[in-house]
């Protein structure tokens, strides 16, 4: 039933495609689009919620289409009904976001068909159930985004943005392509229950591991097959970036998560460390790009790729502790992982929702021409606050609880016996902590300087805070934000079903739990009470705010701030976004980024102005793509000699092929 | 059938071969010219004969074909287009003599390799005469690749054909010979004329750059 | 011989060719030609339900039959849309009405061609009909007689005469292997007789026979290093013919491999085809998929795009096995539809920007978006991306080679992303980027373009049972 | 009634240490200044700035945002809490459960978050040049810190503060060298995040190395005052972490009688002195070094928690 309602839903979304590109011209299209997907995908929501609260068994259907003799295989458990809500979710918001500021977008036909379409192909990805249905859905779904990136096609930036993100979605597909190949085996069976019941050999099942860490990691944006990432994303309008960067990546883990926990078969201790490394690669990296960064919305596509990372160490840490028969520890790191999971998709489409709604009251993305928006944008400011302080892994909020939860898992794992974990596990939490930290750093960065101190250009003087619709999804973001961080437990015990099926354990029940506070292991080892903090520290901070405002001043003067004796400072004073991360660069950025400062400092008497210079190079993109890039033209160049040879040496082409193969025949016996 | 046929199948099929590496040899267009008839009508000849062999009538209209065509009009077609394009003194290969004389020989030792060591089965004439083709046709192939100029070229591809000729009437009762060296008769009618009216000389091989991006390449 | 579908197939064309050739005017013959191609494809429907029993000189199985249906059916909509573009080449004066009255004449001589060859029961005849087609094409690449025009048709007549030649010596060594165990005649000539038979038949003469079947058909296949012609004829014949070229001529000369392939399948001593036809489309892929970064001019972009399927397509009869031909007839069916319609779309994106340069050529979403959208379509779906058809026969391809021979599958999917990076690339100044170039009104038919792609993006949706079983059986005669 | 008396306990905590934490900065001046041979500020100095910074007018920048003025009570709230959960003369507080080791530099780190958005909300290059060094020297100190837990929490097998003090309490701990690396690192983090001399100096104003003070340079009047007195706050805090941690004697376990109780605030007291009278001792007897010196500073302080953490995972017995 609630399988039924869920396809029903994405076959809705296909024909809303439709209705897209035949209304596309008229006014009324954007609201009905955006109107119906947000219906639509609320229904959707709700079928995936009951399934994962209700239903113990999976559903499963067939459909007469895609491979003949195959058919399309659907199938909705607890795992895709967690991130059938992950995506409804976020489609939800985007929808309620894009009533509003879909209204600014100049080519509406070129956003709405794809939008739905869109939401359609992430709907049948978690959905699928066999390889072939699964592929089409996860390509249609790269595709579908693809075209909106592309929706301001006269930039040249989303041009060249759209075609990296071809090729990488491309090269994932054929990837993914390979680790079902394997599965399938040479007979072709191409369904996922068929691959359950395999059992594939270990090296296989490692094999298709490894595809699938590059396949749905070149998606998800896991270091260093990120690069198409930080430039899609911003490229696309808003609302797509938030569900690109919220939901999509997510989907991708969906995709690693049924190929590794379930497809691949048992799991070897070893897979964990390949994990591991490449998930603390990318949450550092992640985050120090994202520092270098001073375009806002290509600043939160990076902490995309930090927050993958995150969710990717949770998922090694799960598979370490399900290699070594930990089953307990497996459930609570895989709980952590979904976890965040849920949490970066709340709070990434929040934060890509502000980010739209200052262009859109602005029409700048680049932090050093903004500033002082809290001012003209309050309700604005104040909910991408909440973002920032989530996405920072502050208490009470979300984030820091499924960071916590994570740090958990991390202390369980001595009890690991392989002396590689041992020594890997330790690493991979000091970088855990690390990216934490620059992460706040980053967001006091960004928040700081979009919203903060005075205007830097007319633009941002100019801001009015957006419509009602915009601030109604933020809020409903930023409030579940809150909710999930003061009740984790409720979360918590909703994914239980998640694990119990792949792993076969889950965490303690949570709710139970005294002052609804939740308990990992046992109360006498760790617990985290997000409801009691959030009431001691709004207690104590009204108790002062009254005690001081009783008892001591309450006046108040305005007064210029204090310009050390230079009246009337510009705004160009100010700390900007690269000022800002400068001390950062300099410890980090150096070796990283091979980052170079350059001074130029006139001499006395000239007038020119001095000038301060940063070179920052990309070492991925410089050591891995650049060669490639160079490498593919240098051998077209070669190769295009061909197309000019004369009638003769064509010819002797047939003639030395004739040759050689008379040659073969000759040899043969 | 008797050994005497075999022997005289035998040595008009050798002799085309011999033909063809006189025409590798030779490098002046008159020459070649002359050589090539001789090259049709040795072709005329041993047709004739498979058609006695074999009292296949049919075959005696490609003889004929062959003799008066190829020995008689085409090369006065060309001799008159050699005079139009002033190239009747012309040095025009790509490789030496000596270079395209070897690697003659390594083609007749591939073909006789390649033949002789699978119809076992076959009658000894077809065999013999299925080795020889294949090394004209292979010859042939040689002369269209090292030569530059048009009409050694088409010279080249007729005695290509010449091979197939043979290989066809070799075939001891294969159907639509006829028609097939009418067809190829046309096709190569068609060629003359291409070159006739299109000066094509330079289409065929050229070292001009230009001329490349002009024609071959893409349009820049 | 009575009057049945068969002899309407190869009737109806030559009459039409001979009408044509006599008619002036462009408006009636125009019209006679589209229909007479409607009533070829209407033949070659009932070819489904009432099939003739193979004669001495044709034959109509399975496996041609599939051809037969494709190649009537593009050939239909082809010349429906040769119908408006050879009307606006007669406005912009590229064209004379002479030469259209040729064009016509010749595009029925093309069908019937194809058809005989494809029906033909006889290798002889076989050979004839390819020969004859050749001939016909390279007359209608060299139409315009510009002096590009005539460099590419010269070169595609003495590479597909040399072609002739070398299909020619196979096909005498076929009847040289075949003498011996059938008897001399025609009998030694006939599929039906050979196929049978083939067990018995010398296997050193038929590898040397495949080797220059391979060559020779080979070259109209258009598999490196054979396929020099090909890329210059699509890119200065008119763009009909090189929808026909790429979607039809192609998988002509393509199925007479195949027919020869099933012969040395039939034969255990013979050396098996499979790797000689999978090196030969890797090789063609791969240089295909790098030739397709430097060019500039559109119809060659898309003529090197068909070497890259043809290779593929080679690869995966190759491979051999239900899934690989599966896959394959598959992929050669979506190709034909598919290339035909990006060259309907190319077709009239040259004719309204006056070029054929990519350079000259951009933002053609915004100028022409009904244009640019299914030319972005088409190059989607040649690209192998849902949800269009391509997309299934490279899943079942690349899964079921990668099961069994790893490497072999590495290579493909290297050549397909190259390819895709180029074909995206080339896209992007095309379709996006700031409008260049003229964007006066196209007076186009879309029809033909969107029903072709429509049928492809079904087929990667939802296959007919009856056209799967079609299918799985021929794979399955493919061996 | 157990209840009632657990809160009365973390009431009396709560206030214990916000009347403390004054008192320990003033003794901590003022031992400096003896130290230096001056005279020094009375002991309540600080008291008595705090009172009259509460009676001044605010003097708010024109620019300044409503954040600015919410910022100082989110701030010391968020201090407050995490000081509340640290066990100063008895462990098993009543909430000590609601937020574990790592929840409590979390907490601090929220304040930390908020006082640098602070910094930049005015619009002055003092302001950024604050926080930007604040967040710089935050990004390696928390990890450190982060290191350190782990190392404990390896230790006791526990985050749960009370439950390590507890064990650090018993008698199964023994010498250990995680123990040791994690105490130094501990005290290193403790003074950066203090901004202490050698990393920073408190007692400085409008000079370029400065970092906490440039930061909240615009604050005045009450909002200053509560800055202020949360910055001591976290002073406290980290003494009393120490003490809890590495000098466990003397704390009172759960259900312990009002008595003995009076003796464990008297041992916290007196621990207090030392450790501000230590704290002195250093800040007199070392020079500020440069501001880009801190990170390596720092990440001598996250390599040695690194290490105690690998030791601890490769086996128990370090």
């Amino acid at each position: 039933m609630t399988l039924t309602i869920a396809l029903v839903c994405a076959a809705a979304l296909l024909a809303l495609a439709a209705v897209g590109v035949i209304m596309g011209r008229s006014p009324a299209s954007t609201r009905v689009v955006y109107g119906a997907s947000l219906i639509i995908t609320a229904m959707s929501f709700i079928a995936g919620l009951a399934h994962l609260l209700g239903a113990t068994t999976p559903v499963s259907l067939t459909l007469p289409l895609g491979v003949p003799w195959l058919g399309a295989h659907f199938r909705l458990d607890a795992l895709s009904a967690f991130f059938l809500i992950v995506v409804d979710l976020g489609a939800m918001s985007a929808s309620l976001f894009a009533l509003g500021y879909g209204e600014h977008e100049t080519a509406p036909r070129r956003v709405l068909p794809f939008y739905a379409a869109f939401l359609a192909g992430m709907t049948l990805v978690v959905l699928a159930d066999d390889a072939y249905t699964f592929l089409f859905s996860w390509e249609f779904m790269s595709l579908t985004s693809w075209a909106l990136v592309m929706s301001h096609p006269r930039v040249p930036e989303n041009v060249r943005a759209g075609y990296v993100y071809l090729v990488m979605a491309s090269f994932g597909t054929l990837t993914l392509l390979f680790a079902f190949g394997l599965l399938a085996g040479p007979d072709g069976l191409y369904t996922f229950a068929q691959m359950r019941a395999a059992h594939p050999s270990a090296a296989l099942g490692a094999l298709a591991l490894i595809l699938a860490l590059i396949g749905a990691g070149s998606k998800a944006g896991i270091v260093p097959l990120h690069v198409w990432l930080p430039l899609a994303h911003p490229a696309a309008p808003s609302h797509v970036s938030a569900l690109m960067s919220g939901v999509m990546t997510k989907v991708a883990v969906y995709g690693f998560v049924r190929i590794a926990f379930e497809l691949a078969g048992p799991p070897a201790w070893w897979w964990s460390i390949v994990v591991l490394a490449v998930a603390g690669a990318t949450t550092v990296m992640g985050v120090l790009y994202a520092l270098m960064q001073h375009d806002l919305k290509r600043l939160l596509a990076y902490h995309t790729v930090e927050n993958i990372g995150i969710i990717f160490i949770g998922l090694g840490l799960s598979l370490a502790f399900n290699a070594n028969g930990l089953p307990f520890a497996a459930a609570l790191a895989l709980t952590a992982a979904l976890l965040h999971v849920f949490n970066h998709s709340l709070f990434k489409s929040l934060l890509f929702f502000g980010s739209g709604a200052v262009l859109t009251a602005t029409g700048e993305r680049d932090m050093e021409h903004l500033g002082g928006l809290i001012h003209r944008m309050p309700q604005t400011a104040f909910v991408v606050l909440v973002g920032c302080a989530a996405i920072s892994a502050l208490p009470p909020l979300n984030g820091f609880v499924s960071e916590w939860l994570t740090f958990q898992a991390i202390l369980l794992s001595p009890q690991l016996p392989s002396w590689g974990l041992k020594l890997m596990v330790p690493g991979v939490g000091a970088l855990l902590a690390l990216s934490a930290a620059l992460a706040a750093a980053c967001f006091v960065k960004a928040y700081g300087v979009t919203f903060l101190g005075r205007p830097r250009t007319p633009a941002a003087e100019r801001a009015s805070e957006t419509d009602r619709f915009s601030l109604a999804a933020m809020f409903f973001l930023a409030a579940l934000c809150l909710v999930v961080g003061i009740l984790p437990g409720v979360f918590i015990d909703a994914l239980a079903p998640v694990s119990t099926a792949l792993i076969g354990a889950r965490m303690p029940p949570q709710i139970g739990a005294q002052w609804l506070s939740i308990v990992p292991i046992a109360a006498s080892r760790s617990s985290y009470d997000g409801l009691l903090v959030f009431l001691f520290m709004t207690l104590s901070g009204t108790l002062a705010a009254y005690a001081i405002h009783r008892f001591a001043s309450d006046r108040l003067r305005r007064a210029p701030a204090w310009d050390c004796g230079y009246p009337d400072l510009s705004p160009a004073t100010q700390y900007t976004a690269m000022s800002f991360a400068q001390p950062i660069r300099r410890v980090f950025g150096t070796f990283v980024f091979r980052a170079r400062e350059q001074v130029d400092m006139p001499p006395p008497g000239d007038m020119r102005p001095a000038r301060l210079t940063v070179r920052i190079t990309d070492p991925i993109w410089d050591f891995l793509y650049a060669p490639l890039v160079v490498g593919i033209g240098a051998v077209a160049d070669w190769l295009n000699r061909l197309q000019f040879l004369t009638i003769r040496q064509f010819l002797s082409l047939v003639f030395c092929a004739l040759v050689i193969l008379l040659l073969v025949l000759a040899i043969w016996s | 059938m008797s050994r005497i046929d075999f022997d005289i199948a035998h040595l008009l099929a050798g002799s085309l071969v011999l033909i063809s590496f006189l025409e590798l040899y030779q490098d002046r267009l008159y020459a070649l010219l002359n050589v090539f008839a001789a090259h049709a009508l040795v072709l005329a000849a041993s047709v004739a004969w498979q058609a006695f062999v074999q009292d296949a009538p049919h075959l005696y209209v490609t003889a004929a074909i062959a003799l008066t065509f190829k020995a008689i009009v085409i090369p006065v077609a060309l001799h008159r287009i050699i005079v139009r394009l002033g190239i009747h003194r012309e040095i025009e290969k790509v490789v030496g003599v000596g270079t395209a004389m070897l690697a003659g020989m390594g083609l007749v030792a591939l073909s006789m390799v390649v033949m002789l060591r699978v119809t076992h089965g076959a009658d000894p004439l077809a065999r013999e005469d299925l080795a020889f083709a294949l090394s004209v046709v292979l010859l042939g192939l040689l002369m269209m690749v090292t030569r530059r100029n048009a009409v050694s070229q088409v010279i080249g591809f007729m005695s290509l054909e010449n091979g197939l000729v043979l290989a066809a009437t070799g075939a001891k009762g294969m159907p639509l010979v006829v028609e097939i060296s009418v067809a190829f008769s046309i096709l190569i009618a068609f060629i003359v004329i291409g070159i006739f009216l299109f000066r094509i000389r330079e289409r065929f091989d050229t070292v001009d750059v230009q001329v490349i991006d002009r024609f071959r390449g893409e349009r820049r | 011989m009575t009057f049945d579908a068969l002899t309407g197939v190869l009737l109806i064309p030559a009459v039409a060719a001979a009408l044509l050739a006599a008619l002036p005017g462009y408006r009636v013959t125009a019209r006679l030609n589209v229909a007479a191609t409607t009533l070829t494809l209407i033949c070659a429907l009932s070819l489904f339900f009432s099939r003739p029993e193979p004669g001495v000189y044709l034959l109509v199985d399975d496996l041609n039959g599939t051809f037969i249906v494709l190649t009537t059916f593009v050939g239909f909509t082809t010349s429906v849309f040769s119908l408006s573009y050879i009307g606006h080449e007669l406005e912009t004066g590229r064209l004379t009405p002479p030469f259209v009255r040729f064009y016509h004449a010749m595009y029925q001589v093309l069908m019937f061609a194809m058809n005989l060859a494809l029906i033909a029961n006889n290798i002889g005849l076989m050979w004839v009909a390819i020969e004859l087609a050749t001939l016909t094409t390279v007359l209608m690449v060299g139409i315009y007689r510009t002096h590009e025009a005539l460099e590419a048709a010269w070169k595609y007549f003495i590479l597909g005469s040399v072609g002739i030649a070398l299909a020619l010596f196979g096909t005498i060594l076929i009847y040289m292997a075949a003498r011996p165990v059938i008897g001399e005649g025609l009998a030694a000539m006939e599929w039906t007789v050979l196929v049978t038979r083939a067990g018995a038949f010398d296997p050193a003469l038929l590898d040397v026979a495949f080797v220059f079947l391979l060559l020779g058909y080979g070259t109209k296949v258009g598999l490196a290093p054979l396929h020099a012609w090909l890329p210059d004829a699509h890119a200065e014949g008119p763009t009909p013919i090189s929808a026909v070229l790429s979607g039809l001529l192609l998988n002509v000369a393509l199925y007479a491999l195949l027919r020869f392939k099933m012969l040395l399948a039939v034969n255990a001593a013979a050396l098996a085809p499979g790797p000689l036809m999978v090196t030969l489309g890797l090789l063609s892929l791969v240089f295909a998929a790098f030739m397709l970064y430097r060019r500039r001019d559109i119809k060659r972009l898309f003529a090197y795009s068909s070497i890259e399927h043809m290779g593929i397509i080679a690869f995966a009869f190759g491979m051999g096995g239900p899934i690989a031909n599966f896959a394959g007839l598959l992929h050669m069916t979506m190709h034909s539809l598919t290339k035909s319609a990006i060259f309907f779309a190319v077709g009239h994106i040259a004719q309204v920007k006056g070029t054929q340069r990519i350079a000259d050529m951009g933002g053609l979403t915004e100028t022409h978006p009904v244009l640019g959208w299914a030319l972005i379509l088409g190059v989607v779906a040649i690209a192998g991306l849902p949800p269009l058809g391509i997309f299934m026969s490279e899943f079942l391809m690349v899964t079921s080679t990668f099961a069994r021979a790893p490497l072999l599958a590495l290579v493909l999917v290297f050549g397909i992303l190259v390819g895709v990076a180029a074909l995206f690339l080339r896209l992007n100044s095309i379709a996006f980027g700031e409008p260049r170039g003229s964007s006066a009104k196209a007076q186009a038919s879309y029809a033909p373009m969107f029903a072709h792609l429509a049928l492809v993006l079904a087929a990667g949706i939802y296959m007919p049972p009856a056209l799967v079983a079609w299918f799985q059986n021929v794979a399955g005669l493919l061996g | 009634m157990v209840l009632i008396r657990d809160l009365i306990i973390q009431g009396v905590q709560m206030m214990l240490v916000l009347l403390l934490a004054p008192l320990f900065t003033g003794f901590v001046r003022k031992v400096k200044a003896r130290l230096l041979r001056r005279q020094g500020p009375p002991l309540i100095q600080p008291y008595l700035d705090l009172i009259r910074l509460t009676r001044k007018d605010v003097v708010l920048a024109e620019s300044a945002s409503w954040l600015f003025r919410v910022i100082p009570y989110l701030v010391f709230a968020a201090t407050w809490v995490a000081v509340a959960l640290v066990p100063t003369f008895r462990t098993g507080l009543l909430f000590s459960w609601s937020a574990d080791l790592i929840a409590i530099i979390a907490l601090l780190g929220s304040a930390r978050f908020f006082l640098a958005l602070a910094g930049l909300d005015v619009g002055t290059s003092f302001g950024g040049i604050g926080s930007s060094r604040e967040v710089m020297i935050a990004s390696l100190a928390e990890p450190a810190m982060i290191m350190i837990v782990f190392t404990l929490a390896l230790i006791a097998g526990s985050t749960q503060l009370s439950n390590v003090a507890e064990f650090m309490a018993s008698p199964q701990v023994g010498l250990r060298v995680s123990l040791g690396l994690a105490l130094i690192g501990l005290v290193m983090v403790a003074i950066a995040e203090n901004g202490r001399i050698p990393v920073d100096n408190p007692a400085t104003h409008l000079e370029l190395t400065m970092v906490h003070e440039a930061m909240v340079l615009e604050y005045s009047g009450r909002h200053l005052a509560l800055i202020e007195l949360s910055s001591s706050l976290k002073l406290l805090l980290y003494v009393s972490l120490l003490a809890c941690l590495f000098a466990p004697w003397g704390i009172e376990a759960a259900g312990a009688s009002v008595p003995t109780l009076a003796l464990g605030a008297a041992a916290y007291v007196g621990k207090l002195a030392v450790g501000g009278f230590l704290l002195a001792l250093f800040e007199t007897s070392i020079a500020k070094m440069r501001v880009f010196r801190v990170p390596e500073f720092l990440g001598v302080a996250l390599m040695l928690g690194l290490l105690a953490t690998l030791l601890r995972f490769v086996s128990g017995s370090f």
